[in-house]
């Protein structure tokens, strides 16, 4: 029945290839013929939702809502960040502290911290907010150490609390920690959770804050919250109600009438502006993303061979492949522009940005003692200058920037291997430091001791294979050290001023991160209902949803149909 | 039994079918195999005709253009069938389907296989009921207990799954759902080839009765002469797609007019006769006299073989040997497939194993050839014990035991020429390599005489006749110059014009190389030809043993009796 | 043909009397039969049942990284976290101490007590918690959806070889291979695309209205019904044409099956001959992929479920997986693997029902 | 089995090669071959698949630019310099899909191939092989077959990730072999119980000679179709891996296509070629291989032939 001729088989690979490619071609233009009615999403808020309500792409479920409202929990429903406050705001995108719960704060020595606790707040159920309720928190935070996310107790020796002040004793002298203290302590009502069997895992169901919100209707789905009406700055608070749905796609936050999400979407012009609804965005640098050398393994110990690879580089190029053109390239100071301008050392050239130049970073190179030869980058011995970077899989803002660099430096004459494992993977070889270069996000902490001290002092070094919790790159320099023992104790903003002067030239000149680009902000806003988000004319503020800066922006918004 | 002598029913010279100028085809054109042509021939009411002929004939084909059943490729190129006037190729599908009411069934050969498996035999009935609506809803069960009783089983069957049948059985039950039609016509198509030999018998004469008292008119399709002439009044041999003979049974038998039908005739002869012809034989009791002459061209082979070491090689000793296998369901009774059976084979001698199926006569093979280890009792083969033999010295046993197998159609690789398969053992056995290894392949094909051996060589399995691939599983077996050949019923699925040649061959085998020969069959006219001595085996039991003439002239055990009987002779009655 | 398979049936009943009593031997009280398959059957459940459970064990701890790590990854997106931090995460979640051996016993005896403890990824809830919410969306979507493709892929599956050669049988066969080449998350994005955005015509997310708390009102239901609509489809585009594929063939070769000629030459009806002689057969061997796609049902389909934000257990398990999450993860595969175990047994069974051949 | 056959078996018998043809392994597969050739379905189905291998092999000649070229306007419609658009990233997005057709049919085969070549390795051995060493198999695939696909291939993605595309494959075989055994091994069985295996005792061959010279021949349709099978099946897990990220991102294939239009919202800013094309070509080429199984179904079982109507 079928005679076996064995040319046949083979006959469509023979006839003609060009006629096939041909063929194929027409299909992927007929593909492209569809594609080409290119669809434009237009943003079509629900009408149910009334003028004084805002729909907030803040908090993610996976899928669902689990309702815990304990703000000391990594867990936490992001509400729980508008409903219990901390002493102080603090804003890490200008490093500008606004009294909150406290009205001040005063460090008579390095090692005192007084606090002066607002009067005539009262929490949600009416009870009145105390200094007692301050100190009671801190002797939670102590009591039960796993609650203790940013560790306070590891500066805080003892505290007493008066009628309206708080005084807090400091292990030792640490001037800074009064900001991580202040700002980052949600305090909670004692008459509550006095009695609350285990706090280490209460999920306060029926939370009791201080905050502008208090909890309105909770579905796994999404949740409400409401205005607390005797919020002690109620007259600031615009928004009635804000609705917090458990997903928030990219989609959804463009069609549904979003009025305001903090994540990247791309083409943000196009997707997000054009999709109507008076939206407009505002994206700050929010961090530095940098590449960490391994200062533990040669040759990147050297620091010739740091400077030629950061001179080697386009900066702009790789913030442009990595955020799509969003973020401006970073200076190599460690530290937010414009935000930060103030704390700009002004003798640093072009302040701190290092522009590409290929013959410079030659010269480096060859310091080092590794020279081209035939398009390869050599050391004597004619092994060519080989590395691989250590980047997350599904971080992919930094993976498209990694590949931008292994481009350019590839073009000098550098082996650049790529490896982006699973987080969890990424996190240990970062903090153990089995890692040639490593991408990583530097400052932005809004405290600028902070942001030094972690990239910079030999306090927080390990050995290679022990988990590093800072300064993963392994930096450790005795003099730089001074600088920050110096810092940490200096009262005097002037003194304050001096020394971040000197450690930005630190990192100038040495290297310890290569900054690439600034990590952004992601705040999409709509102008619809509300108006008066943070922006880069009044850049008042974080436009973060979550954590304590919310409160600055919640508390600064207006109605625009006010009746 | 006699070919119904009654005179045929009253309607008898009523024509109930006329096929005319009938020509069946596969496929089309120029590559199409003409399988039936020019074929005419009428049947009168009541008639009960063979229809004779051997694989390829287009017997069957035949039969499934008359009962509307061809299926593509195959199709009615010219011709009329004509059924009661009607022509069966004019009828639409679904005038075919009512017609078969009271119109023509068939029961296929392959009635193992004919059956729902998962419908039970009540239900197969209900399906015909309903079908053509021709029995009351009230009526079903005792007309199908009535159909299940006239094939002679019980009731209880009507609850049984198809698998829970054995193969007669279901031949019955298929027999019982085409008379439940009602039908005019019935084609049998190989009723009985796919049973036991003691059940086709048994089965044939249901068959026979049945059409006496149903007085329905049938077609009997078979490759066996025998049954046919046994049971039909009329027979038409067929051969190459044409009816080369169309006469009442007497008259064949009497005087044949067509060569092939001569042919045919000549392969049949009683076991029991005080001397047994078959074309390429004499009866062996003479042979052994005077050896006389051998009409295959065979050469003249003195009895005793001429390699004299074989005399004085080890026997085949089977000592006491049973076998059982474990139940094959839950909470039965083990199967005891052998049974305290000894033997001796001598070297050179000849012993037929002949039983029905299921006497374990197979089971003796697989056990003396190693396949399976014997549950108690020794085998031993020189130095050897075979019973206790593992896979890694089975070099050693087949070096001088070997096997020729039932069925040549899967005892060959399809894939494989002759020459790789000849080769393979030659390389194993004897270490030749290259051309010597060749030269032995060819030698091999020459002594079961199949020349050109070049030619034949190269071909592959399914280029060759069921002989000439019989004769290549021999000279597979002969590779390894062995000392006993085990034949296990090496001829009972070739045509009987085949048969012969082969059974000569291995007589010569025994001749000319001093090989001894197990037969194993249930076919005693064979083995009254080609062995010395016999072993009837009944349930895994040896119930007689002797000199084969001896015991098939006059059996002792009635079971023999009952497998000499079965023994389809058209001349029995005559003689 | 060779006389073993024939050893126990004996002589074929040639009278009437003969055959009763070899039959009575064939066949033992049904009681016994049935229990020596389930013995049977019950071995080789449990043993692999033990190998599953073990893999379980191991798989996730053949991951690097420690689930603390990946919650630490997750915060440092969020500016530095100091040594404090990590102490406090690994105190919150517990993260298992002890060697190998250790855990694996505290592991077996969680399994015996079906008790899993805390989810790492979302402390503090119980990993119990979470899969009892997410077992009923996934149960119901996929597994509805396997049954309705399995039903109608087989009844076009039957349609298509019985008319062999016409429209009926190349148009499914041939667009349902074309279909079940689609990659899942693919059919899903575009119909999640056409139909939820640019449409408007289903939900895009969820199981449920946003404002809704699940209930067994029939508002609920109506509404998580239509938020089924579009994930249901999606995993009935991309499976419908194995299944059409798998029946077309199997039935095909039935259809030349000599009962069904027989049968013919009987004259059964032609719908006879096609639903009780040939698809009957021809269905009993798809019986068993569908006892596999069964039990796959637990897993949820990951893509199709992510795609559309659908709580179900495909969801957790991603989750699961990115985050380490041990005791998630080793619940969620113990309970898929079982089912799986079950729903093959299960089938085994009905086999045993459907087709006689294996009662023997 | 007997003297004559009804029409259908007589097509099962029906010589398949034509006379003085010498059978050996590679003749085998040609036969098998020309048969699927014969089949219209399948006929298609082998055009399509040499039309993507084509394609891929030729994708530096036929692609307007580089794979991941950069520098062209982001996120851009569909335009007479690129056909297809453009990425978020600004590459081209026709010069992707046919330099991503190289992956993807790369892991298709390769893994396609492996698991194929596993199967039939412990599938025959498997259905040879009797009593202990067939329990332990039996037991250790049965555990392949329960352990849930797609999530074992995600678990151990994430623990081999940064390996590229061999992790892929290496993921896909593992999880991918399982049944093709299952399937051979049922018919090694059945093979087994045949008296040309029997006699190959007989003449003295050695096991591993019977499995792999005798058996293995008899099988190249069922092999040939598990080929297929697997490859189609590997196709879309590479896709549904790169998908979710648990792949290379950093390769060119369509799964890292439509993780990256996923990724950067396509479907958002509008231009959903990128997200339409890379799926309809996995369709397309997976649709190619169903298709040619078409016609190598009909080679291990005659009556699934085209034209063997009823």
């Amino acid at each position: 029945m079928m005679q076996p001729t064995r040319s046949r088989p083979r006959s469509p690979l023979r006839s003609r290839p060009l006629a096939r490619i041909r063929a194929a071609l027409a299909l992927a233009v007929a593909a492209s013929t569809l594609a080409a009615c290119s669809i434009q999403i237009q943003s079509a808020p629900d009408p149910s939702i009334p003028d004084d309500t805002m729909l907030v792409a803040a908090d993610n479920g996976s899928p669902l809502f689990e309702k815990n409202f304990n703000p000391f929990m990594i867990n936490k429903r992001v509400a729980a960040f508008y409903m219990y406050e901390p002493l102080i705001v603090l804003d890490n995108l200008n490093a500008q502290e606004h009294p909150w719960l406290a009205t001040g704060y005063t460090q008579p020595d390095p090692s005192t911290i007084l606090f002066d606790i607002r009067q005539g707040v009262t929490w949600s159920d009416g009870e009145d907010f105390t200094a007692e309720d301050v100190g009671f928190t801190f002797q939670l935070l102590k009591d039960n150490p796993s609650l203790d996310l940013q560790g306070i107790w590891s500066y805080i020796d003892t505290f007493e609390t008066g009628d309206d002040t708080v005084t807090v004793h400091l292990s030792a002298p640490d001037v800074p920690a009064a900001q991580l203290i202040a700002s980052t302590t949600l305090i909670v009502p004692e008459h509550i959770w006095a009695d609350v069997e285990d706090p280490t895992t209460w999920r306060n169901p029926d939370p009791v804050g201080t905050g502008p919100y208090t909890l309105g209707n909770f579905a796994p789905q999404q949740y409400t919250v409401d205005k607390n009406q005797d919020y002690w700055q109620a007259d600031t608070v615009a928004a009635e109600h804000l609705i917090l749905p458990a997903t928030n796609t990219q989609l959804d936050v463009a069609t549904k009438g979003y009025d305001w999400a903090y994540s990247f979407i791309s083409d943000v012009e196009g997707a997000w502006v054009g999709a109507g609804n008076q939206n407009t965005y505002w994206f700050p640098p929010g961090g530095t993303i940098a590449l960490f050398p391994n200062l533990t393994k040669a040759p990147y110990n050297d620091v010739n061979v740091r400077l030629g690879l950061s001179t080697a580089l386009d900066r702009a190029a790789v913030g442009d492949a990595a955020a799509e053109g969003y973020m401006d390239p970073a200076g190599q100071t460690n530290i937010l522009l414009p935000n930060q301008e103030d704390v700009l050392n002004p003798d640093i050239p072009d302040s701190g940005l290092i522009s590409q130049n290929t013959a410079k970073a030659l010269d480096y190179f060859a310091a080092a003692g590794y020279t081209q030869q035939g398009g390869k980058l050599v050391d004597a011995s004619g092994a060519q200058l080989s590395l691989t970077i250590t980047t997350a899989a599904g971080y992919n803002d930094w993976l498209k920037g990694v590949q931008e660099v292994q481009k350019q430096w590839g073009a000098v004459g550098v082996d650049v291997k790529v490896e982006s494992p699973q987080p969890a993977a990424y996190t240990l070889a970062l903090r153990n430091g089995e890692y040639d270069f490593a991408m990583g996000a530097t400052g932005g902490t809004g405290n600028t001791f902070r942001d030094f001290n972690n990239l910079l002092s030999s306090e927080w070094v390990k050995p290679v294979g022990e988990e590093a919790s800072n300064n993963f790159e392994r930096f450790s320099d005795p003099a730089v050290d001074k600088l920050l023992a110096e810092f940490k104790v200096a009262l005097d903003p002037a003194v304050q001023a001096d020394l971040a002067d000197h450690l930005q030239e630190v990192v100038y000149d040495q290297i310890p991160s290569i900054s690439l680009y600034y990590g952004g902000s992601w705040g999409l806003f709509s102008d619809a209902k509300f108006t008066g988000w943070p922006s880069a004319d009044d850049p008042y503020a974080s436009p973060k949803t979550y954590e304590s800066t919310p409160l600055l922006v919640l508390t600064s918004l207006k109605k625009v149909n006010d009746d | 039994m006699t070919p119904a002598p009654t005179t045929p029913a009253p309607a008898a010279n009523s024509t109930l079918l006329e096929v005319h100028d009938l020509s069946v085809h596969y496929g089309y054109g120029q590559t199409a195999t003409r399988a039936v042509q020019n074929v005419s021939f009428r049947l009168a009411h009541g008639e009960f005709v063979g229809l004779v002929g051997e694989s390829g004939s287009g017997k069957s084909t035949l039969g499934f253009a008359l009962t509307g059943l061809s299926k593509p490729p195959a199709h009615i190129e010219k011709g009329r069938i004509l059924f009661g006037g009607t022509d069966i190729a004019s009828l639409d599908a679904e005038q075919l389907r009512e017609q078969r009411h009271g119109g023509i069934a068939m029961v296929l050969q392959s009635g193992m296989n004919a059956l729902n498996p998962v419908r039970s035999i009540r239900n197969h009935f209900v399906d015909i009921f309903r079908a053509h609506g021709h029995v009351e809803r009230s009526q079903w069960a005792a007309r199908a207990t009535e159909l299940i009783c006239k094939v002679e089983l019980t009731p209880q069957v009507l609850d049984r799954f198809p698998g829970e049948l054995s193969g007669g059985m279901r031949q019955r039950v298929s027999i019982a759902l085409a008379l439940s039609l009602e039908p005019e016509l019935m084609v049998f198509d190989e009723p009985t080839t796919a049973l036991d030999v003691l059940v086709q018998h048994a089965v044939m004469n249901t068959i026979i009765e049945l059409q006496k008292r149903e007085n329905f008119t049938a077609i009997l399709i078979s490759h066996d002469l025998g049954i046919v002439l046994e049971s039909a009044q009329r027979v038409m041999v067929m051969h190459e797609g044409r009816i080369v003979e169309d006469a009442p049974a007497r008259q064949i038998l009497e005087n044949p007019q067509a060569p092939y039908t001569r042919m045919l005739l000549s392969h049949y002869a009683d076991p029991r006769a005080e001397v047994v012809e078959l074309p390429g034989f004499a009866d062996r009791q003479q042979r052994t006299a005077n050896g006389a002459a051998r009409a295959d061209g065979a050469t003249h082979a003195p009895t005793v073989s001429p390699r004299t070491r074989r005399t004085d090689q080890p026997s085949m000793i089977v000592q006491n040997v049973s076998k059982v296998y474990p139940a094959p369901r839950r909470g039965e009774a083990p199967v005891r497939a052998v049974d305290d059976v000894s033997f001796t084979l001598e070297p050179g001698s000849a012993l037929a194993l002949v039983g029905a199926s299921g006497s374990g006569k197979s089971t003796i093979a697989k056990l003396i050839t190693a396949v399976e280890k014997p549950t108690s009792g020794r085998i031993r083969f020189g130095d050897l014990d075979v019973g206790t033999l593992n896979r890694r010295h089975f070099r050693r046993l087949h070096r001088d035991v070997q096997m020729v197998f039932q069925d040549p159609y899967s005892a060959l690789n399809p894939l494989h020429t002759v020459e790789y398969a000849l080769t393979r053992p030659v390389i194993n056995f004897t270490g030749l390599h290259g051309t010597e290894a060749r030269r032995r392949v060819l030698e091999l094909l020459d002594i079961v005489g199949l020349n050109p051996v070049e030619e034949f060589a190269a071909k592959l399995p399914h280029q060759l006749s069921g002989g000439q691939r019989q004769r290549v599983v021999i000279a597979r077996a002969l590779a390894s110059d062995p000392q006993v050949i085990i034949a296990d019923e090496p001829v009972s699925m070739l045509d009987v014009s085949l048969r012969a040649g082969v059974l000569a061959l291995l007589e010569d085998l025994r001749e000319q190389w001093g090989v001894s020969l197990l037969y194993i069959t249930h076919d005693l006219l064979s083995a009254r030809v080609v062995t010395d001595n016999i072993m009837v085996l009944n349930g895994g039991a040896v119930v007689e043993r002797g000199n084969t003439a001896d015991v098939l002239r006059n059996p002792q055990d009635d079971y023999t009796i009952r497998l000499l009987d079965a023994i389809p002779n058209p001349r029995k009655d005559v003689a | 043909m060779t006389s073993t398979q024939a050893a126990p049936r004996g002589v074929d009943g040639v009278a009437p009397a003969g055959t009763s009593p070899t039959d009575a031997a064939r066949t033992p009280s049904p009681a016994l039969k049935a229990l020596g398959y389930l013995g049977r059957k019950l071995g080789l459940f449990a043993l692999t049942l033990w190998a599953a459970v073990t893999v379980n064990f191991l798989l996730p701890r053949l991951m690097p990284g420690t689930p603390a790590d990946a919650a630490l990854s997750k915060l440092a997106q969020n500016g530095p976290v100091s040594e404090a931090t990590k102490a406090a995460i690994e105190a919150q979640l517990g993260v298992p101490t002890g060697n190998i051996a250790s855990q694996y016993v505290a592991y077996l005896h969680q399994v015996v007590t079906l008790d899993f403890g805390i989810s790492y990824t979302f402390y503090p809830q119980s990993v119990g918690e979470l899969v009892s919410a997410a077992l009923p969306y996934t149960l119901v979507l996929v597994g509805l959806v396997t049954v309705i493709a399995f039903v109608l892929g087989t009844l076009l599956g039957v349609l298509a070889a019985w008319k062999r050669g016409t429209w009926l049988d190349s148009v499914p066969t041939l667009v349902g291979s074309f279909l079940s080449a689609f990659p899942y998350f693919w059919t899903a994005l575009l119909l999640l695309f056409f139909a939820g955005y640019v449409l408007r015509l289903f939900p895009t997310s969820g199981a449920y209205g946003p404002t809704a708390t699940p209930n067994f009102s029939v508002e609920f239901l109506g509404d998580a019904l239509y938020h089924g609509v579009l994930p249901a489809l999606t995993i009935l585009i991309t499976s419908l044409g194995g299944w059409i594929l798998g029946m077309r063939n199997t039935m095909i070769s039935t259809l030349g099956d000599d009962y069904v000629t027989f049968a013919e030459a009987n004259g059964l009806k032609p719908r006879t001959i096609a639903l009780r002689y040939a698809a009957r057969n021809a269905i009993l061997p798809n019986l068993t992929s569908f006892g596999l796609a069964l039990g796959g049902v637990v897993g949820g389909s990951i893509l199709v479920e992510q795609v559309f934000g659908y709580p179900g257990i495909g969801y957790l398990l991603f989750n699961a997986v990115v985050n380490q999450d041990y005791p998630l993860m080793q619940a969620l595969f113990l309970m898929i693997t079982v089912s799986v175990l079950i729903a093959n047994f299960l089938v085994d069974i009905l086999y045993g029902v459907l087709d006689p051949r294996t009662r023997r | 089995m007997t003297t004559s056959l009804p029409p259908t078996t007589a097509a099962i018998r029906a010589p398949l090669s034509p006379a003085g043809e010498a059978p050996s392994a590679w003749k085998v597969v040609a036969r098998v071959a020309s048969t699927v050739w014969s089949n219209g379905k399948s006929r298609i189905g082998l055009t399509m698949l040499a039309v993507f291998v084509l394609l891929a092999i030729f994708a530096p000649l036929i692609a307007p630019y580089g794979a991941s070229e950069t520098g062209f306007d982001r996120s851009a419609d569909a335009s007479a310099a690129h056909w297809l658009g453009t990425t978020a990233a600004g590459e081209d997005v026709l010069s992707q899909l046919l330099y991503g057709a190289r992956i993807s049919i790369f892991v298709g085969l390769v893994a396609g191939l492996l698991s194929t070549v596993i199967a039939v390795l412990i599938g025959l051995s498997w259905g040879y092989v009797r009593g202990f060493g067939a329990d332990v198999i039996n037991f250790i695939v049965n555990l392949f077959l329960v352990i849930p696909g797609l999530p074992l291939m995600i678990v151990i993605a994430a623990y081999l990730s940064g390996g590229g595309i061999g992790m892929i494959i290496v993921v896909v075989v593992v999880t991918g072999w399982a049944w093709g055994a299952r399937v051979l091994r049922s018919q090694t069985q059945s093979l087994r119980s045949r008296d040309f295996i029997t006699a190959a005792v007989f003449s003295g061959e050695r096991p591993f000679r019977i499995v792999f010279r005798v058996i293995l021949p008899n099988m190249t349709s069922l092999i040939v179709g598990n080929f297929f099978g697997a490859a189609t099946a590997a196709i879309l897990a590479e896709a549904g891996l790169e998908f979710l990220g648990l792949g290379d991102s950093t390769v060119v294939s369509w799964g890292t296509m439509l993780f990256w239009a996923q990724n950067s919202n396509a479907l958002l800013t509008g231009q959903w070629a990128l997200l339409f094309a890379p799926g309809l070509c996995i369709a397309l080429l997976a649709t190619s291989l169903t298709l040619i199984n078409f016609g190598v179904d009909g080679i291990s079982n005659p009556r699934l032939r085209e034209g063997t109507k009823r």
